[in-house]
């Protein structure tokens, strides 16, 4: 797998230092799968990821796929069974550039580019900026357009 | 024709040529752009929580000025100032509490608007100013048959790609420019420039957006992706509308050229670069020395540039 | 005066935990006309029947009143018991006090209180009640079968083998349907022209069947027993009676056009029969593409013709047809793919649905059962299937399951793999659906022997790269995307109602479930009757189903179409229109009200008279007839004003 | 609290099916109304609705199929129009045109006819007793 940036896995590392790569087996009760985190994707995003029957069409037609450690369907997969630290942890939903392939292709209309945000905003909650002013080298920020600078800092800023 | 017009802040710094080659054809088209006066940033992007309701503010000032200056319509060249502002305005219609919300806070906002001093607020906006992108005013007000009987250099012979990208096609429901998978608006643009059209499978695939900024590896990857593509399927020259898809493709092959050895260049045109070229406007508006990859050979060869 | 006797149920606690039974026999024994009124603890019981029987023949009741549960569930126990004591079965009437009392009020003396009303309303409407006899409607024996598929000529086999005459009308210029067009079947790989032609000969030499081809139903009326039919016959331009069906006018035909039947990957003439084996194996012209109807001259087929059954003056005619009873086998289309956007749409040629695939396979097929790609005619190496298109997709396509699809795509991966052994299929899945009598171990056949490669996830993307077709899949089970650069791909698209068939569903009157598929009448315990009493239905039409299933209902609707005829009369319900004809004035108001044409004016008494046969009931022309000289039976005016009075009482 | 009397006049196809799945489906709603079951709604005769007004009841309705799925073709659209009319000749009499109410109610609905029950009781529970002047 390509390697996106060398600070995508520090600020990973950051933001969710108690997971760092575990791929235990997932425990399932009923207080997991409805968790108040559960209700709380839910409710910031505006998405049910339980109306997801796990098509996989999200993830055939997303162009960030080869970057990604859990496809998109895995994500709301494992949203489904109230998997937080793994979500929460997990590069995909900082690698979703909300380009909407996967929502307008959706059979049940789920938007995953409002799960991603829930997540982010989660995840950065009263921790730190996935990426902030500071991170970007001086030459980028003279050569980016206006929009992707408001626009990452919107994503990744607090 | 008259309606406002949103220019954006990307199109007054980094792509200049955009804004100018759209306001001088305009003006050869007899088009009557209104420039919103006061205008701010659009937000970029557009909110995707339910709990941001205040980053809508932004664009309904913006669309609520639109309507207190005279004007029903605005149109945009950017697509992501099209996409944020089309899609607020249609949370502001169908979504009380969005619309409640934003006007509740609105009501405190003094308008900055030197040309109508006002001591009351404005009414509630509604969403009652229609948001076009400039290709929808041409496919929909304009005209393709008076497009192309404007032209006066057509641009026969060149082999363009268009390049839709992301925010102008979805999300469908929302922003309803033209069919999600298979859009023909830009086809039917370019081909009333007398362009040569060339279909390629990646037209509206991501171009790597903001990534640009935290994973410029995955951009470069996608954009190399889009362009060879594009190539591939015989185009000359790639013809977009966002500034943002513009770096992507256009700067960015410096460093496609890095990670992908063997990569040829491609030029990059906004699509009222065609436009203004087409109408035979003066080089000078055009913006050609603008570029990363210079479109002025490819332009000669064709004998549309002295 | 009357006398009615009470029986309220208790229905174990269902109704006594709410309703003071005890209280309610009670008062309703005060009710003028009540001669008798007891509870129980289950009053549908044998013991419970008993008693009422018991208590009929013992106080000589003329009425019976049974406060229990909805008359839809015991009705017909009451009136039998009734009738075995010699009671007149509609003398017999339910107060329904559970679903309409006990079950829905929680306040004991309210839902008393209101037991009392609707015990005493049904009590007054006994008062009045008269001793009635089912009116007796003679029967057509004769049945209508729409669709000329498998399952309409199941049906019409069944029907016409039992002994009754069956008339079948199908579209097309031959019977068949889609079955006639696959290749092989699953999970026996029985060829599936080589067990449906036996059929359809059958149907064309039986002497109890008339089959009208290349012919539309444009109306039914009437009811059950009674129906006629309106067929359109769709003008052939040559007269079947006297063509032999030598071929010689097809033969000589200049002009080609893409065939239908071949899924455009073959060519026809524009005088044609659909395929070789068609029955009637008679041709039509194609009028569209006919180049004497285009241009005014040609006429190759006339020339060559040596009997003269060319009629180019030929025009559509119209029978009728009187029929019992109706068989709607309508069958099924494929979604177009032209719907499918992120699939180009049918932009590329080697794109192509699942039936098309099943004319490449197929030994008389355009490519003579050879598997080549239609846009160059090469040998695909890499063939990708891709399942669910158009189906289970409720935001931008079909909700539902298509149902066939899993199992036909399996075949098509397996019959890929006979045909070009160092090729390889692929299959995309969701979920593979394989519950059926040897339908899983044909799935495990094609991964054990075949080595198709089963994937699970749905294709985002398809598109045209040099002369291969992308496929943008995922691999849910591993967690990757994956890419196919194919030779080849077939779509599994979704099954939908075949064309017209809501058009007809409006015009004869039957219902329509989600999808456009016909509403059955229940759907576990009556899957092949409509709403509509006297229309049955079979096949692909009624929902997305497979030959034996298709076949297996065609049979149960026939045998309820044989049960329908295998009495020459049918009791209709009495409870109807009558006309005092002292009060009738002849206004002809009820006429035009009535959806069965059962009022007609009688000009030599002056009134308006109800035929019996057709009234089905619906009280519509007594609420119309302005003088009350129209009442219904068992309904009258007088009684419904009785009943409103005592339910207003406190 | 004043208790309306209601009458319903209930098409035995679709709305009398619709209270029956209430009643399996242990709904609860108000017990206002009594039922009478008609083979159709169109059996309903505008001499029955003022009957039952005459008689003491503070508010009538009417539950048919919906439109297009009547047993018996149409009948419904004859109540429709019928009930227009009553509404009309009630007011002329004086009496609220609000007391009178048609529904469409299937035979899968049960949960409209419990809360159409508790509406329409609430209803006329709003307009109070009818006070006829005969």
């Amino acid at each position: 797998m390509a390697q996106v940036t060398a600070d995508v896995e520090a600020v990973r590392g950051r933001l969710m230092p108690e997971r760092a790569g575990q791929h235990g087996k997932v425990l399932l009760a009923g207080k997991v799968v409805n968790s108040e985190f559960a209700e709380r994707v839910r409710s910031l995003s505006g998405v049910d990821p339980r109306e997801c029957y796990q098509c996989g069409k999200c993830s055939s037609g997303c162009p960030m796929t080869p970057e990604m450690d859990l496809i998109p369907s895995q994500v709301i997969r494992l949203l489904q069974l109230g998997q937080e630290q793994d979500v929460l942890g997990c590069k995909t939903i900082w690698l979703c550039a909300s380009c909407f392939q996967c929502y307008s292709r959706c059979p049940k209309g789920i938007d995953f580019s409002r799960l991603a945000e829930a997540l982010r905003m989660l995840a950065m909650a009263g921790k730190v900026e996935y990426l902030a002013p500071e991170d970007v080298p001086e030459e980028v920020l003279t050569e980016v357009p206006q929009q992707a600078l408001v626009s990452a800092f919107r994503k990744y800023g607090l | 024709m008259k309606l406002a017009y949103y220019p954006g802040c990307t199109v007054r710094d980094k792509a200049v040529h955009l804004d100018e080659t759209t306001k001088a054809s305009a003006r050869e088209l007899g088009i009557d752009l209104q420039e919103l006066e006061n205008w701010t940033c659009c937000g970029a992007t557009y909110p995707l929580t339910e709990e941001k309701i205040a980053n809508l503010v932004p664009q309904i000032r913006i669309l609520r000025n639109v309507r207190e200056g005279g004007n029903s319509q605005v149109t945009t060249t950017c697509a992501f100032c099209y996409s944020t502002l089309k899609r607020a305005n249609r949370a502001i219609a169908v979504d009380d509490l969005r619309r409640q919300r934003v006007n509740a806070f609105l009501r405190d906002d003094d308008p900055v608007r030197p040309y109508k001093e006002q001591t009351q607020a404005p009414a509630d906006y509604e969403g009652e100013v229609a948001v076009l992108h400039l290709l929808e005013v041409f496919r929909d007000g304009f005209g393709w048959d008076r497009l192309a009987k404007a032209t006066k250099k057509p641009l026969n012979g060149l082999k363009v790609a268009p390049y839709y990208g992301c925010k102008l096609l979805r999300p469908p429901k929302e922003v309803a420019f033209d069919d999600p998978e298979n859009p023909t608006i830009f086809e039917q643009f370019l081909a009333a420039l007398g362009c040569e059209v060339i279909d390629f499978p990646f037209k509206s695939e991501c171009c790597g957006s903001y990534l640009a900024l935290s994973a410029p590896e995955s951009a470069s990857r996608l954009s190399h992706l889009i362009l060879t593509s594009a190539v591939k399927s015989g185009a000359e020259v790639l013809a977009l509308s966002c500034p943002l898809c513009y770096y992507n493709m256009d700067l960015r092959q410096r460093d496609i050229s890095k990670s992908y050895p063997g990569f040829q260049h491609v030029p990059v045109m906004f699509f009222t670069q065609l436009l203004a070229l087409a109408l035979g406007l003066d080089e000078k508006v055009l913006g050609l020395d603008l570029h990363y990859v210079d479109v002025r050979p490819l332009l000669r060869q064709k004998n549309l540039l002295q | 005066m009357k006398r009615i006797g009470v029986f309220v149920c208790h229905c174990g606690h269902n109704i006594a935990g709410v309703v003071d039974v005890k209280r309610l026999a009670a008062e309703l024994a005060k009710h003028p006309g009540v001669a008798f009124a007891t509870d129980y603890i289950y009053m549908c019981s044998e013991p419970g029947q008993a008693l009422v029987r018991e208590k009929i023949k013992e106080l000589n009741l003329d009425g019976v009143v049974v406060a229990a549960c909805s008359p839809t569930l015991h009705e017909l126990t009451f009136r039998t018991a009734g009738r075995m004591a010699g009671l007149n079965p509609y003398q017999v009437e339910i107060a329904n006090i559970r679903e309409q009392c006990s079950w829905v009020h929680t306040d004991g003396a309210q839902a008393t209180a209101k037991a009392l009303k609707i015990a005493r309303s049904t009590i007054e409407k006994v008062r009045y009640n008269q001793s009635l006899e089912p009116v007796m409607v003679p029967i057509t024996q004769r049945a209508l079968v729409i669709g000329g598929g498998i399952a309409g000529i199941q049906a019409a086999l069944d029907i016409a083998d039992a002994g009754y005459e069956v008339v079948l009308v199908e579209r097309e210029p031959s019977i068949g349907g889609h079955m006639i067009q696959l290749s092989e079947t699953f999970p026996t790989l029985d060829c599936s022209q080589c067990i449906l032609t036996p059929k359809m000969v059958a149907v064309a030499q039986h002497p109890n069947i008339r089959l009208l081809t290349y012919s539309e139903v444009e109306d039914i009326s009437g009811y059950i027993g009674n129906f006629k039919v309106k067929i359109r016959r769709k003008a052939a331009y040559v007269d079947w009676d006297v063509c032999t069906g030598c071929g010689v006018c097809v033969e000589k035909c200049p002009k080609k056009v893409p065939s239908e039947f071949e899924r455009f990957l073959g060519m026809r003439k524009a005088i044609y029969t659909p395929f070789p084996q068609a029955v009637p194996n008679k041709p039509v012209i194609d009028r569209v593409n006919c180049t004497y109807f285009l241009k005014g001259t040609c006429k190759a087929c006339e020339k060559f013709c040596e009997v003269k059954a060319i009629r180019w003056e030929q025009e559509d005619q119209y029978l009728e047809e009187s029929v019992g009873a109706v068989v709607v086998a309508t069958g099924y289309d494929t979604y177009p793919i032209a719907n499918l956007g992120e699939y180009v749409g049918g932009k590329i040629m080697d794109v192509i649905d699942g039936l098309a695939f099943e004319r490449l396979l197929s030994a008389s097929g355009p490519t003579a059962g050879q598997i080549r790609r239609p846009s160059d005619g090469t040998v695909p190496k890499e063939v990708v299937f891709v399942q669910c298109a158009g189906s289970r997709d409720p935001e931008l396509h079909k909700a539902y399951c298509s149902k066939i699809c899993c199992m036909y795509t399996t075949k098509h991966a397996m019959l890929y793999k006979h045909a070009v052994p160092d090729g390889q299929p692929y299959v995309f899945y969701i979920d593979m659906r394989t519950n059926g009598k040897g339908y899983e171990e044909f799935y495990q056949r094609a991964i054990d022997e075949d080595g198709v490669i089963f994937l699970r996830g749905k294709v985002a993307k398809i598109f045209q790269d040099g002369d291969k077709v992308m496929v943008w899949g995922a691999d849910t089970l591993t967690g990757r995307k994956v890419e196919i650069a194919a030779d080849m791909v077939v779509l599994a698209t979704a099954i939908v109602p075949s064309a017209g068939t809501e058009e007809l569903v409006k015009r004869i009157k039957i219902g329509c479930s989600d999808g456009g598929f016909l509403l059955e009448a229940h759907p576990k315990l009556r899957p092949v009757e409509s709403m509509t009493a006297g229309f049955f239905l079979a096949g692909c039409a009624q929902a997305p189903k497979d030959i034996p299933e298709a076949v297996a209902q065609a049979s149960g609707a026939a045998s309820k179409v044989i049960g329908v005829f295998s009495q020459e009369a049918m009791a209709h319900e009495p409870t109807i229109a009558f006309v005092d004809e002292d009060l009738c004035s002849g206004c002809h108001m009820c006429i035009p009200v009535c959806p069965y044409e059962a009022r007609e004016f009688d000009k030599e008494k002056g009134i308006a008279i109800v035929k019996e046969a057709l009234c089905e009931g619906c009280g519509a022309c007594v609420a119309a007839c302005p003088s009350g000289a129209t009442q219904q039976r068992n309904l009258t005016d007088a009684q419904i004003e009785e009943m409103i009075t005592v339910s207003l009482m406190e | 609290m004043f208790e309306p009397k209601i009458i319903c006049f209930l098409c035995k196809w679709c709305t009398y099916a619709g209270a029956d799945l209430a009643g399996t489906s242990r709904m609860k709603y108000a017990p206002n109304g009594v039922n009478i079951r008609f083979l159709c709604s169109s059996r309903v005769d505008p001499q029955h609705v003022l009957w039952a007004f005459k008689s003491g009841a503070d508010g009538v309705f009417l539950g048919g199929c919906h439109p297009g799925d009547c047993h018996y073709q149409e009948g419904n659209y004859k109540t429709l129009r019928r009930v227009a009319l009553m509404k009309k000749m009630l007011r002329q009499m004086g009496i609220e045109d609000g007391r009178l109410r048609l529904e469409w109610i299937s035979a899968a609905e049960g949960k409209k006819f419990a809360q159409t029950m508790d509406e329409f009781t609430e209803q006329i529970r709003a307009l109070g007793p009818l006070q006829l002047e005969l």
